[in-house]
C-alpha cells in the first residue's frame, strides 16, 4: 500500500511537468504582450521595451522556463505583473471561495444525484424513471450560465429572497457563507445532478443484475435494503471514479458561475489574469487546478481500497 | 392440507415474450419434493431447468409470466403469495444456491455478515447471536478456521470455500425446501466431489428436500433419488433414479444418456508417426518484479516437457490455475514463453519474433472453447474461413471453394458461407471454428477446452468430427481438458497437471487404470456417477488409428 | 433459422427503428440540420446586417428600411426581435444552427479520428501506451474551459481556434475509450484466431479490432457534438469564443445577457433552440448507446 | 486585525460563526462608520498613475493623491496644493508655493523636494509633461515650501499642465518614492490625497479599501470641478470590481452597493425605473469615439482613402450602436469637443453625413484594388463591442473589402503596436473611445499627433500638423489659439488622423441617500455624503 502510495505520487510528477510545459509554451505563444498593455495607451516602443526586460520577457522562451520552474519547485510562484503582489498571495486569498463553491457543489449534487439515480434504476422503464432521465439529459443541455441567469432572475430578482452576488468569508459567519453561496451552488449542481444521476442510474443498474443482487432476493430482504446494502454499496466504484473525474467539469462551471455571480474566487481570477496576459497568474493557477485534480483523482483511487475490498495494491 | 411434499409443482406454465422462438418458457411442468430428497431436474441449455426454480423462488425475470399452475411450498402457492408473504418464505421455508459461487456473494461485504444478514432479516437475534450462530453453520459446512473466515471477503476465499459460504447461508435457517441451481458447474472436479457430498450430508441431516438443477448426468446418478428430466421447456421423463437411469423410456433420456462419454478409455495402439512438436523445459512467468512495484509472480508454467506425434492426440488434463491452457497458447505462440524451446518439425519457434513466426503459423491452428466468441460477428462465415488461406496466397475464389467443401466436411451446408455467426447454434460455430482451423492445412490441431461449453449431445457430435479429422488429415492434435470422460474417449496419451507441473502422463488407458501420482488419483475419484456406464466409446474409428 | 443472411448490421438497424430515443432524438436532430441547410429559405435576412436605430427591439418589431443598392423603402418585420446592434434575432438564430452544428460536428469528427488513431497506438503498442497515457493524463488534467481560453487567446478568435481549443480536453477521452476496447478485444479468441491465420497486424486491427470501435465511437461522438456545441456558447460567453459577427446560439445568449433583464428575447430563443438541440442530440446519443452498445454502456 | 495573534483569530471566527448561527445574516455588527460601497468601471490592478494611464489608476490616484492645480467646473486653472504662484516678468521664471498643512498619509510634511521629484518623475512619462518639460532649463526646490521653473521661452503650459485633469495626472509623491524610475511601478502607496489606500485590506480583483485621511487639510473654498476644498464625507470608500454589470445593476437595486460608476447605457432603463435610485453625470464633457487609421500601410497610406471615411462614415449609427438612447449622446462635429473650449466646426462641412457617393468618388480617384483593410474588433470591453461592426457595414457600402478581426482588448493593445503589415501581424484601423477631458486642445489630443515614429500607433506623419500643435502651444491667448484649432482642422482634413464618431456621455447610478457627486470628469468621492 504504502509502495503503492509512492508509486502513484511519483507518477504524477511526469504529469505536472508536462502540464507545466505545456502551459508555459501555450502562454508564450499566445499574442498579447503584457508588456504593452502594462505601459498603457501613451507608451512609446523604448518604455515598453523596458518594461519588457523588467519582466524578464526579453530572455529566450526556454530559459524563462526553467528559471520559472526552478522557483516554483522553490515554492515561488512569481509576481503577478499587474497587481505587483506574490503570485501565492492572490491564489491564497481566492482559494477559499472557489473551495467552497466547489465543496458545496459536489455536497449538494450527491445529495441529490445518488438517490435519484438509484431511484431510477430501481423504477427502470417507469415514468419515474423517464422523468427523472429527462430531467438529468435537459440539465446537460443548458450551459450553466443560463440555468445562473435563471436563477437569479426567478430567486433574485423577482422574488428577492437570495442576493445576486458576491461571496461571503466563511470566518464571517457561516450563515452568511452558504445565504451568499446557495444561488451559484444550486445553479453549478444542476449539470452535475445531471450527469452523477445518470451515471449512478447506469451503475446500479448494471449491479442490480449482478448474482449477489438476486442472492440477496433469495433471502428474503427487502428491495429498499437491497438497493442500500448491496447495489449501492457496490456501486459506489464507478460513481465515485466518476465524480472524481468530473472534477475536470466542474473547474469549468467553476470559471463560469464565479464570473457569473461575481464570487472572487479562483475561477474570475483566471479569466482576468487571462484577459490581461498575467503569465504568471495564469501560470500557478492552472498548474494549480491540474494538480487539484490529479490529487483528487490520487485520493479516489486510494479511497477504492476502501470501497472494494477486493483492490490491494 | 397435504404435508407429504415440501414441494408440490402441478400444471406450471411460464410465458416467454412475443418475440421469442417459442410461447413457453416452461409449459405443463408437475412434479414434487418429498422431506429428505434430492429431485434432479436435467436437462440441455434451454430446457427451461432454472426457470422453473425461480418461478418457485418467485425470482422471475419481470419479462417471463407465470400463467399457469401452482407451485404449492408445504401446501402454499408461492405463485399467489404477495410480495411480502414471498419475502418471508425466502430463506425460511426455501433457499436457493447458485451456480457462480464468485459473483453469487457481493464482494464488498464479509462473508459472515452475509450469513448473519439472512438472520438479521428473519430473526430478532442480537449481532452478537447473529455472528456466533454464522460460525456456528460455517463449522457445520466444514469450513476450516471459521472463527477467522467468519470476516474474510469472499475473494479471499477459494471457490469450494465460496459454495460452503452460499450453502451456510442458505441452510442457517433450516428451510424445507433448498433449492441448488448448477451449484457444481462452475467447480473443479475435485471441489465438485466436496460440495455434493455435502449437499447430500446437510440433506440426510436435517431432512430438507432438495430440487437440484443440473445438466450433468455424472452428477445426477451422484446424488439423485428422483429425476425429472426436461426438454424445450418440457417433462419428458420423471421416474426414480434407478429407472430413469437404468430404464430409460424417453428417447431424449436414452439419447442423452447414450452422449455421456464412458470413463472407461478403450484400447487404442500407440502412434508411430514423425514428431510434429516437440517442447522442451517450457516455462511461463507471469508478472515481473518492477522499480518500487512488489508485483507477485506466477510460475503458470514450469519445466514443461512434452512430446507430440502426427496422427496422435495428446490429452492434457487439470483443474483450473493447472498451467494447461497456458501451455496451448504457448505452443501456438499466443503469448510468449518466458524460457523453453519449442519445436515445431524442427523449426525452432519459441523465440522467434513475429515476423519469422508468420510462415509458420499455419501449422499450428487452434479452437477455443466459446463458440459464441470465436468467431467476428461482424463478418460472415465466408470470410472467417477463408481469412487464413488468402493471408497465405490462395486466391479468393479458390479460398472460397474449399471453404464450400470444408463446411461440408464438418457437416454443415456449403451454401451458409454468407451467413453470420449469430445464425448459427453453439455446435454449428464450433463445427465452423474446425473448418477454419483445417482451411490453412495445419500439423497440429490445438483443441482448448473445445467441448467444454457445449451440450453433451452436441459435444459428442463435435468430439466425433474432431476424432474424423485427425484421422483423415493425419493431424497432431492437442487436446486440452478438464473434463476426465471426454479425454478418456479421445486421447492416445494424457499428461496430468497440476500448479503448471506435469504430475504424470502416459498411455490414457494405463493412466486410467494405474494412475501413479496421487493427484491423478483424486482427480479420478473425483469423477461423478462412476457407478454408472454411459454412452459408450465416441469414437470407435479411433482404436484403429494407423 | 430463416436463410437470408441478416447481418449484425442490419440487425442493429431495426433495434434502432424501435427505440423511441433514437426515433425522437433523430428526428429532431434532422429538423436542425435542416434549418441549418435551408436557412437561406427560412425568410431570414443578411443575420449580420446590422441597424443601429433598430437596436434592441422586441419579437414582432416591424419597422421599414432602406434598401441600400435599390433605395426604395421596404417593411420587414423581426420575428424575434432584434439584438444590440439591431440584428435579427430570427435570422442570426436560424444561420446560428450552422455554426453550431459545425463546431459540434466538425469537433467530434476530428476528436474522434485523433483519439482513435492515438488510442489504437497506445493499445496495441505496448511500450508507447505507458508515455501515451502520461500524456493524455496531462491533457485531462489541465481543465477544459481553462484550456480552451487559453487555445482561443493562442490563435485569433475564429471558428478554426474554437474548434481546436474544444477538441484538445476531448482528444484523451476518445483516446481512453479506444485504448479500453483495443485491449480488451484483443483479448477475444476471434482475435486470437486471426492471430493464428497469419494477420498482418494493420489489417488485424482494420478487420477484427476497429469495427468494435465503431459503435461506442458513434455514441460517444454524439455525446462529444452536445457538449462541444455547450462549450462553445460558454466560450463565447466568457467572450473568446467566434466573433460575434458570426451568429452562434452562444454569442447571441452572449451578447444578450447584458441586457437579459431588458430584452429577454435575445437569450430565450436561442437559449430554447440550444437546449432542444443538445437535448436532441443526447437522446440520439442515449438511445444508440443502448441499441448499438449495450457492452459499453457503462463507460462515460 | 493585522496584528491580531492566530489564537484571537480562532477566537473570532468561532465567535463569529457562533453569531451567525443565530441567524444573523449580515456579517459585520453595528458599525457607527459609514461606508460607500462603488463598482467602478473596470478593476484596479495597477496602483502607479504615472506608470499607466489607465483610468482606474488615474481615478484611484484622485483618491490617494493631490494635485498642485487642478481646473474648476468652468475650464479655469485653480491652485490646489500650491497656495501663491509668481510669474516673473519675463515669463521665464515661476515661482509657487506650497500651502500650509500639507502632510503626506505617514505624518511627514509635504516639501517642494517631494513635488520637484514627481514633477520629475511625471514630466519624462507623459506627453504633455514631456512638451511642458521641453520649455523648463531648470526646476529646483528653492526651500521647504518653495518650486522655482526657470524656463527658455515663455509658455502657458507650465499650469496648464500641472492641472491636467486626466491621464497621466501629475500626482504628487513623496521623494523617496518618485525617485522610483518610470519604468518601474511605485511599491509604497503613500500620498497627500483626501483618502488613504489601505494597502492591508486590498483584496486584488475583489476589493480595494480607502479611508478618510483625518490629517487632510481641505482648502477653505467649496468644491469646484477637481479645485477647491476636497471634504470628506464618509469614512470609508470600498471600491468593488463586478465585471458583469447586469450584476452590479442587480446588486445596486437590492441594496448591495451604493454606487456604480459607469452602468452601460441599455441597462439604464432598469435604473430609472427604481426609485431608490438616481441617476447623475459626473463628466458632462462626456466621451468621444475615434476611428484611428494606421498611415504606415495600403490603403490608408493614401490620405484620399482617409478621407473617403470622413464621407462615407455618420456619427448616428456608431452612438446609436453603443449609446442607444439620444439623451446620452450629441452629434458632435469638433474635433475638440462639444462644449468645451475649442469647440469648432471649421472644415467640417458635408463630411461625417454618410455621403457615398462622394466617398465612391474618392476611393476611386485614391486607386485602391480591393485589398482587404483589417479591422481589429475588440469584443470584450461592452462600450466598444457594437462600433466595429457599423464601421465595417458602412466602409462595405461604400465599395471597401474589410476584413474585420475579432479579439479581446488586450490582443488589440498588444497588435496595435505592430508597424508589420496586416498580413504579417499588423493591422489598418481599429476604434476605441476618449474622455473627451483628454482630446480637447491640439497638444493634449493624442491621435493628432502626426510625429511620425514617436507619435501614437497609427504613426501619423504631417508636418503641417506639427506645426501647428507647436504654434498652439506657443500662443500666449486664447483667441490665437482658437485661431490655430481651426488652422488645424482644416490641416487634419487634408490629413486625416482620426476619425471622431460621436461624443456621448455616461451617467453614474447610486442610491437616492449618496449625494454630493461632484462633476470633474473623473468620478471622485470627496465631497459625497451619505444620509
Amino acid at each position: 500500500m504504502a509502495s503503492y502510495l509512492l508509486r502513484r505520487v511519483l507518477a504524477t510528477i511526469p504529469v505536472m511537468l508536462l502540464v507545466a510545459l505545456f502551459i508555459f509554451l501555450l502562454l508564450r505563444l499566445t499574442p498579447g504582450d503584457p508588456a504593452t498593455i502594462i505601459a498603457g495607451d501613451f507608451a512609446n516602443e523604448r518604455q515598453i521595451a523596458e518594461i519588457r526586460e523588467n519582466l524578464g520577457l526579453d530572455k529566450p522562451i526556454f530559459s524563462q522556463f526553467f528559471v520559472w520552474l526552478g522557483n516554483i519547485l522553490q515554492g515561488d510562484f512569481g509576481e503577478s505583473f499587474f497587481y505587483k503582489k506574490e503570485v501565492s498571495e492572490l491564489i491564497a486569498a481566492r482559494l477559499e471561495p472557489t473551495l467552497s463553491l466547489s465543496l458545496l457543489t459536489i455536497v449538494l449534487t450527491v445529495a441529490i444525484a445518488v438517490p435519484l439515480g438509484t431511484l431510477a434504476a430501481y423504477k427502470q422503464g417507469s415514468w419515474i424513471d423517464r422523468g427523472i432521465m429527462g430531467f438529468s439529459v435537459l440539465g446537460f443541455s443548458l450551459p450553466v450560465f443560463v440555468i445562473g441567469y435563471a436563477l437569479i432572475y426567478v430567486f433574485s430578482v423577482q422574488l428577492g429572497w437570495l442576493p445576486v452576488q458576491g461571496y461571503q468569508r466563511i470566518a464571517d459567519g457561516v450563515g452568511g457563507w452558504l445565504y451568499r453561496l446557495i444561488l451559484p451552488a444550486t445553479a453549478l449542481s444542476v449539470i452535475f445532478v445531471a450527469f452523477i444521476a445518470r451515471m449512478t442510474r447506469t451503475s446500479v443498474l448494471e449491479v442490480l443484475g449482478e448474482d449477489y443482487v438476486r442472492t440477496a432476493r433469495a433471502k428474503g430482504q427487502t428491495e429498499t435494503r437491497v438497493l442500500m446494502r448491496h447495489a449501492l454499496r457496490n456501486a459506489a466504484v464507478p460513481i465515485v471514479t466518476v465524480i472524481g473525474l468530473s472534477f475536470a467539469v466542474l473547474i469549468g462551471g467553476v470559471v463560469v458561475t464565479e464570473s457569473v455571480f461575481t464570487i472572487p474566487g479562483l475561477g474570475l481570477l483566471t479569466v482576468e489574469a487571462v484577459l490581461a496576459r498575467d503569465y504568471p497568474t495564469i501560470q500557478a493557477v492552472i498548474l494549480l487546478f491540474s494538480f487539484i485534480y490529479v490529487l483528487i483523482n490520487l485520493i479516489i483511487d486510494v479511497s477504492y481500497t476502501l470501497l472494494d475490498p477486493r483492490i490491494r495494491y | 392440507m397435504d404435508q407429504k411434499y415440501v414441494l408440490e409443482v402441478s400444471g406450471l406454465t411460464v410465458s416467454l415474450p412475443k418475440n421469442a422462438d417459442r410461447p413457453n418458457a416452461v409449459e405443463d411442468i408437475s412434479f414434487t419434493v418429498a422431506p429428505g430428497e434430492i429431485v434432479c431436474v436435467v436437462g440441455e441449455s434451454g430446457s427451461g431447468k432454472s426457470v422453473t426454480a425461480s418461478a418457485v423462488m418467485g425470482l422471475l425475470p419481470d419479462a417471463l409470466r407465470p400463467t399457469g399452475g401452482r407451485t404449492l411450498l408445504e401446501g402454499e402457492d408461492t405463485l399467489k403469495a404477495e410480495k411480502s408473504r414471498l419475502r418471508d418464505l425466502r430463506g425460511t421455508r426455501m433457499a436457493m444456491i447458485f451456480q457462480e459461487p464468485m459473483t453469487a456473494l457481493n464482494p464488498v461485504t464479509r462473508v459472515g455478515e452475509q450469513i448473519a444478514e439472512m438472520l438479521e432479516i428473519h430473526t430478532s437475534m442480537t449481532a452478537a447471536e447473529r455472528r456466533s450462530r454464522a460460525i456456528e453453520t460455517m463449522d457445520a459446512v466444514h469450513l476450516p478456521d471459521p472463527e477467522k473466515m467468519v470476516d474474510a471477503f469472499p475473494h479471499q476465499l477459494s471457490g469450494g470455500q465460496r459454495q460452503r459460504i452460499m450453502i451456510a447461508m442458505a441452510l442457517v435457517l433450516d428451510p424445507a425446501l433448498l433449492i441448488a441451481d448448477e451449484p457444481t458447474t462452475a467447480l473443479d472436479v475435485t471441489t465438485q466431489a466436496q460440495i455434493l457430498k455435502l449437499i447430500k450430508e446437510m440433506q440426510e441431516r436435517r431432512g430438507t428436500g432438495v430440487l437440484f438443477i443440473t445438466h450433468d448426468f455424472g452428477v445426477v446418478a451422484e446424488i439423485a433419488d428422483r429425476i425429472v428430466v426436461m426438454q424445450h421447456g418440457r417433462i419428458v421423463e420423471y421416474g426414480d433414479r434407478d429407472d430413469v437411469l437404468r430404464r430409460p423410456k424417453a428417447p431424449y433420456t436414452q439419447m442423452l444418456m447414450a452422449s455421456v462419454p464412458s470413463m472407461t478409455p478403450p484400447e487404442r495402439s500407440a502412434k508411430t508417426g514423425e514428431t510434429a512438436v516437440e517442447v522442451k523445459a517450457l516455462n511461463k512467468v507471469y508478472g515481473k518484479t518492477g522499480w518500487l512495484s512488489k508485483q507477485r509472480i506466477v510460475h503458470a508454467v514450469k519445466d514443461v516437457d512434452l512430446m507430440l506425434r502426427k496422427g496422435e492426440t495428446l490429452g492434457i488434463v487439470g483443474e483450473s490455475g493447472s498451467g494447461k491452457s497456458t501451455v496451448a497458447r504457448c505452443i501456438a505462440r499466443l503469448i510468449d514463453p518466458t524460457s523453453g524451446s519449442i519445436s515445431l518439425h524442427g523449426t525452432e519457434i519459441a523465440t522467434i519474433s513475429q515476423a519469422q513466426l508468420r510462415p509458420h503459423r499455419r501449422k499450428v491452428q487452434i479452437v477455443f472453447q466459446d463458440p459464441y466468441r470465436s468467431l467476428n460477428p461482424r463478418r460472415t462465415i465466408g470470410q472467417s474461413l477463408i481469412e487464413a488461406p488468402v493471408n497465405f496466397g490462395m486466391p479468393e475464389a479458390q479460398a472460397l471453394q474449399m471453404a464450400r467443401d470444408l463446411m461440408e466436411l464438418v457437416g454443415l451446408s456449403g451454401d451458409a458461407l454468407e451467413r453470420y455467426p449469430h445464425q448459427f447454434s453453439g455446435g454449428q460455430r464450433q463445427r465452423i471454428c474446425i473448418a477454419r482451423a483445417l482451411a490453412v492445412e495445419p500439423e497440429v490441431l490445438i483443441a482448448d477446452e473445445a467441448v467444454s461449453a457445449l451440450d453433451v449431445s452436441v459435444q459428442a457430435q463435435v468430439l466425433k468430427l474432431l476424432d474424423d479429422i485427425r484421422v483423415k488429415y493425419n493431424l497432431a492434435m492437442l487436446f486440452i481438458t478438464h473434463d476426465l470422460r471426454v479425454a478418456a474417449q479421445i486421447c492416445d496419451r494424457l499428461i496430468v497437471m497440476q500448479k503448471g507441473v506435469i504430475v504424470e502422463h502416459g498411455p490414457t488407458r494405463k493412466v486410467y487404470q494405474e494412475p501413479q501420482h496421487p493427484y491423478t488419483r483424486l482427480l479420478l475419484d473425483a469423477a461423478p456417477g462412476q457407478g454408472m456406464t454411459f454412452g459408450a466409446e465416441i469414437a470407435p474409428a479411433a482404436a484403429q488409428g494407423n | 433459422m430463416s436463410t437470408a443472411a441478416i447481418s449484425p448490421a442490419r440487425q442493429t438497424m431495426r433495434r434502432m427503428a424501435q427505440n423511441t430515443s433514437v426515433l425522437f432524438g433523430g428526428v429532431l436532430v434532422l429538423l436542425v440540420v435542416l434549418m441549418a441547410l435551408l436557412a437561406p429559405y427560412l425568410g431570414t435576412r443578411d443575420p449580420a446586417g446590422i441597424s443601429p436605430k433598430d437596436r434592441n427591439q422586441p419579437p414582432g418589431y416591424e419597422t421599414t428600411v432602406r434598401d441600400r443598392d435599390t433605395g426604395q423603402r421596404v417593411s420587414v418585420e423581426y420575428r424575434l426581435g432584434t439584438d444590440t446592434l439591431g440584428r435579427d434575432v430570427y435570422s442570426r438564430v436560424v444561420y446560428g444552427a450552422r455554426i453550431s452544428l459545425i463546431v459540434g460536428v466538425s469537433v467530434a469528427a476530428i476528436a474522434i479520428v485523433i483519439g482513435m488513431a492515438i488510442g489504437v497506438l497506445a493499445g496495441y503498442v505496448r511500450w508507447l501506451d505507458g508515455i501515451i497515457m502520461r500524456v493524455m493524463d496531462g491533457l485531462m488534467a489541465i481543465p477544459a474551459i481553462l484550456l480552451a481560453i487559453a487555445v482561443v487567446s493562442l490563435f485569433s478568435a475564429g471558428l478554426l481556434s474554437v474548434i481546436i481549443a474544444i477538441v484538445v480536453p476531448e482528444v484523451p477521452r476518445v483516446v481512453r475509450l479506444v485504448r479500453s476496447i483495443v485491449l480488451s478485444i484483443r483479448e477475444e479468441p476471434y482475435v486470437e484466431a486471426a492471430i493464428t491465420a497469419g494477420t498482418r497486424t494493420p489489417t488485424l486491427l482494420v478487420r477484427h479490432v476497429l469495427p468494435n470501435t465503431i459503435a461506442p465511437l458513434i455514441v460517444q461522438g454524439t455525446f462529444i457534438v452536445a457538449s462541444a456545441i455547450i462549450v462553445e456558447a460558454i466560450l463565447s460567453f466568457l467572450g473568446i469564443g467566434i466573433p460575434p459577427e458570426i451568429p452562434t446560439w452562444g454569442n447571441i445568449m452572449a451578447e444578450g445577457r447584458s441586457v437579459f433583464q431588458l430584452h429577454p428575447h435575445n437569450i430565450l430563443y436561442p437559449g430554447i433552440i440550444l437546449a432542444i438541440t443538445v437535448l436532441a442530440v443526447n437522446m440520439l446519443g442515449d438511445g444508440l448507446r443502448d441499441t448499438l452498445d449495450p457492452r459499453f454502456a457503462k463507460r462515460v | 486585525m493585522f496584528t491580531t495573534s492566530r489564537r484571537s483569530l480562532v477566537r473570532g471566527a468561532v465567535a463569529a460563526m457562533v453569531m451567525s448561527l443565530g441567524l444573523t445574516f449580515s456579517g459585520s455588527a453595528a458599525q457607527a462608520e459609514t461606508v460607500l460601497r462603488a463598482v467602478p468601471h473596470s478593476d484596479l490592478k495597477i496602483l502607479d498613475p504615472i506608470w499607466t494611464t489607465a483610468y482606474i489608476t488615474r481615478n484611484h490616484g484622485y483618491m490617494v493623491y493631490d494635485t498642485l492645480f487642478a481646473l474648476d467646473a468652468d475650464g479655469n486653472i485653480q491652485p490646489q496644493m500650491v497656495d501663491t504662484v509668481t510669474t516673473s516678468d519675463d515669463g521665464l521664471t515661476i515661482t509657487m508655493t506650497l500651502r500650509d498643512g500639507l502632510t503626506w498619509h505617514d505624518g511627514a510634511p509635504v516639501t517642494a523636494a517631494d513635488c520637484v521629484a514627481s514633477i520629475q518623475r511625471w514630466g519624462s512619462k507623459d506627453a504633455m509633461g514631456q512638451k511642458m518639460m521641453s520649455f523648463v532649463d531648470s526646476l529646483e526646490a528653492t526651500d521647504d515650501k518653495t518650486i522655482t521653473f526657470k524656463l527658455n521661452a515663455p509658455t502657458g503650459l507650465v499650469t496648464l499642465a500641472l492641472a491636467k485633469p486626466s491621464s497621466n495626472v501629475p500626482f504628487m509623491m513623496p521623494a523617496r518614492i518618485a525617485a522610483t524610475p518610470s519604468s518601474e511601478q511605485i511599491s509604497d502607496y503613500t500620498g497627500s490625497g483626501p483618502f488613504v489606500f489601505r494597502a492591508d485590506l486590498w483584496e486584488p480583483g475583489t476589493k480595494i479599501v480607502y479611508e478618510k485621511f483625518a490629517g487632510y487639510v481641505p482648502r477653505s473654498e467649496p468644491a469646484s470641478g477637481l479645485a477647491g476644498g476636497k471634504v470628506v464625507k464618509v469614512d470609508r470608500v470600498e471600491w468593488m470590481p463586478i465585471r458583469d454589470q447586469q450584476q452590479a445593476v442587480n446588486a445596486l437595486k437590492a441594496g448591495e452597493i451604493d454606487f456604480i460608476e459607469a452602468p452601460p447605457h441599455d441597462l439604464l432603463p432598469l435604473l430609472k425605473e427604481d426609485a431608490n435610485i438616481k441617476l447623475e453625470d459626473f463628466n458632462p464633457a462626456g466621451n468621444q469615439f475615434t476611428f484611428r487609421f494606421n498611415v504606415l500601410h495600403p490603403p490608408f497610406d493614401n490620405p484620399k482613402m482617409r478621407q473617403a471615411l470622413l464621407y462615407a462614415f455618420n456619427q448616428e449609427d456608431f452612438v446609436q450602436a453603443v449609446v442607444g438612447d439620444a439623451e446620452y449622446y450629441e452629434i458632435c462635429l469638433a474635433l475638440f469637443g462639444c462644449g468645451m473650449p475649442f469647440e469648432s466646426t471649421a472644415a467640417m462641412d458635408g463630411l461625417l453625413e454618410s455621403n457615398f457617393e462622394k466617398a465612391r468618388e474618392l476611393i476611386a480617384e485614391s486607386g485602391y484594388n480591393g485589398e482587404p483593410i483589417l479591422l481589429m474588433h475588440s469584443t470584450d470591453l461592452a462600450v466598444l463591442t457594437n462600433l466595429a461592426p457599423v464601421a465595417k457595414d458602412l466602409m462595405e457600402a461604400v465599395g471597401l473589402n474589410v476584413d474585420m478581426q475579432s479579439m479581446d482588448w488586450q490582443t488589440l493593445v498588444a497588435r496595435r503596436a505592430k508597424k508589420e503589415s496586416p498580413a504579417e501581424g499588423g493591422w489598418n484601423a481599429f476604434i476605441t473611445s476618449w474622455t473627451t477631458g483628454d482630446l480637447f486642445n491640439p497638444v493634449a489630443a493624442a491621435f493628432l499627433n502626426s510625429s511620425c515614429d514617436t507619435a501614437l500607433f497609427g504613426w501619423p506623419c504631417d508636418a503641417r500638423i506639427e506645426e501647428l500643435r507647436d504654434a498652439f502651444a506657443r500662443a500666449t491667448t486664447v483667441e490665437a489659439q482658437k485661431q490655430i484649432v481651426d488652422e488645424i482642422q482644416a490641416a487634419w482634413f487634408d490629413y486625416p488622423t482620426h476619425i471622431h464618431l460621436g461624443q456621448w456621455t455616461g451617467r453614474a447610478a447610486m442610491k437616492q441617500n449618496v449625494s454630493g457627486l461632484l462633476q470633474t470628469g473623473a468620478p471622485v468621492f470627496w465631497n459625497i455624503s451619505m444620509n
